[in-house]
């Protein structure tokens, strides 16, 4: 499963590299979500998610280079990909994968929201259409004729010279800016050689611990994804080993020493 | 006869005359309005003539024609065409087929953080705030405004199409799903 | 083609449009605009049309037809015709504090194009054309009209409250206030 997701993986940075799109502002992360699936015009029917995720991610990279706006919003869209990338790499007996499974319900959903997210872009391209025409029209905003503008009504009736003036006061303040505290938000720096070197020590300081345990310090959502790849990553360079007694059970992982 | 004063009420008011308003002042039935209106806009639609009657935001108006906007922005103080960024404009569709809506149900749709795109969409005039939610915290319900209508030449909202047929076309919705089958 | 466009012109204008003025718009020859002129004049000359075409001091300009000033009358005096905006009220407080002013100043000041509302003011007489700038493109600066004065029972401008005196009461001060900290 590894193996075939890395062939998917190095023929698409192949094709996409010679797309080169052009970095924009996207309009959120499901705009750059459809972008990078709509303009990947190869007929992959089994184009696993790893591809999806591994080119968001490059472009969020950019996006960073060229000191692009990135908001927590992508960071968020990132770590649901991560999630369903890191899902998608469990062998999965073909009775789980049953609808209705956890990381079924993530994709639908996801899968749901970026097809309302394109009705409403279509609806936007119609709003600028029409505007795009309106705005060639021009209506008469002309002064009335002077035998009918003498006895019109006072276009300034109710209207006090009070009131002018707070007007007049409020718009000339200097403009508040909204200053919003920023002290709580931080980049998360924890890479996922940290975290295996994170997971080696906690293992290390004990030689046997669960599953549970190990992701159960884990502050965040993505903390707990990194937590997850660093011990699949370990399990793959054999550096542990992974039980499990019966299923649903506690996963027990311990350090597969040498020198034992 | 009746057609004649409509033209000249029309030509003289800087907003849009509702049939209503012309029965006020004309002291003519809804129906004669309606058939003398119907006859304007019918000898000005041969597309060549300088003006056109449009029906927005409930009422009626003469506009010039589109086709020659670089004449008339020749004459009158060109105005910058207020071209709405595409932030704004998809925010102005959540709102248009949603409303009334929470400035959080926008942001979910759109997947990102409306708040000052909602503002300056306020400070146009092109969205105003039409309420309150019964939600917890009782979050403000926004709406488009007459201004929307006019901007966009629309009579009312049920002018706008169908969402439905704004659904994406059957390759992309195939590609999304197929994109994100792991 | 060039009768529609004649016909946009007269129509957006607000004063007299010469035959040199429409050739310089148009890109067309005297003789041409001349017979444009009279063709529309013909067209619109039955007698029951709203419009009238008319030569006046300085040029050509459409009228309504005289023939139905009473209703044209009953609905320019109907009371909630040409009331002002919000949006109207915010551009002249800012132009009457800071006159002379260009469009794009008092733009950068109410945070919004104010295109339309000021070519409104305008053709109400609240504001009018004080002149030009000398920046770049020597843009057209604006300031309150006598209509302006008299509306508000002032003698001149410099009767205007100094807006330094002028500071929020208490109510206002709050709301300000809350909405720093919200």
């Amino acid at each position: 499963m590894n193996n075939n997701a890395s062939t998917h993986n190095s023929q698409l940075t192949t094709h996409d590299e010679s797309y080169n799109i052009e970095l924009e502002v996207f309009q959120g992360p499901f705009d750059l979500l459809l972008e990078l699936i709509l303009r990947q015009e190869v007929d992959l029917f089994d184009v696993p998610i790893a591809a999806i995720t591994d080119n968001y991610l490059k472009y969020l990279q950019r996006m960073k280079e060229l000191n692009l706006e990135v908001t927590s919003e992508f960071l968020v869209l990132a770590a649901t990909l991560i999630e369903l990338k890191s899902i998608a790499l469990l062998p999965v007996e073909d009775e789980e994968k049953a609808e209705g499974s956890y990381e079924e319900e993530t994709r639908e959903s996801l899968i749901g929201h970026l097809i309302d997210y394109k009705t409403f872009q279509n609806a936007a391209d119609d709003l600028y259409v029409r505007g795009e025409m309106q705005s060639k029209m021009y209506p008469r905003d002309v002064q009335l004729p002077e035998e009918l503008s003498v006895s019109a009504p006072d276009v300034l009736e109710g209207v006090r010279l009070i009131d002018l003036i707070s007007l007049a006061h409020e718009l000339m303040q200097p403009k508040p800016s909204f200053k919003i505290d920023t002290t709580h938000i931080y980049e998360y720096k924890v890479s996922i050689e940290e975290k295996i070197a994170e997971v080696k020590d906690r293992l290390k300081d004990r030689s046997r611990r669960t599953f549970r345990d190990l992701c159960g310090s884990a502050g965040s959502k993505i903390e707990k994804i990194l937590i997850f790849l660093a011990i699949l990553e370990l399990f793959k360079r054999g550096e542990i080993a992974v039980s499990q007694a019966r299923t649903f059970g506690e996963i027990n992982i311990k350090l597969v020493n040498s020198e034992q | 006869m009746l057609k004649g004063i409509i033209e000249s009420l029309l030509f003289v008011s800087d907003e849009p005359l509702s049939v209503a308003k012309l029965q006020q002042v004309t002291g003519q039935g809804q129906t004669e309005i309606e058939v003398a209106l119907e006859e304007i806009k019918v000898e000005l639609a041969d597309g060549e003539r300088g003006i056109v009657l449009q029906e927005v935001a409930g009422g009626f108006r003469f506009f010039t024609n589109p086709k020659y906007s670089a004449y008339v922005e020749k004459l009158v103080l060109s105005s910058e065409f207020r071209r709405l960024t595409q932030a704004a404009l998809e925010t102005l569709a959540v709102i248009a087929y949603r409303q009334p809506i929470t400035r959080v149900e926008v942001s979910n749709i759109r997947g990102v953080s409306v708040d000052s795109v909602l503002a300056n969409l306020v400070a146009k005039g092109l969205v105003k705030e039409v309420g309150k939610d019964d939600a917890p915290g009782h979050p403000t319900l926004y709406g488009t405004s007459d201004i929307f209508l006019e901007s966009f030449g629309l009579k009312d909202l049920g002018e706008l199409p169908s969402l439905e047929e704004f659904s994406p076309d059957e390759e992309t919705a195939r590609k999304i799903q197929r994109h994100l089958q792991s």
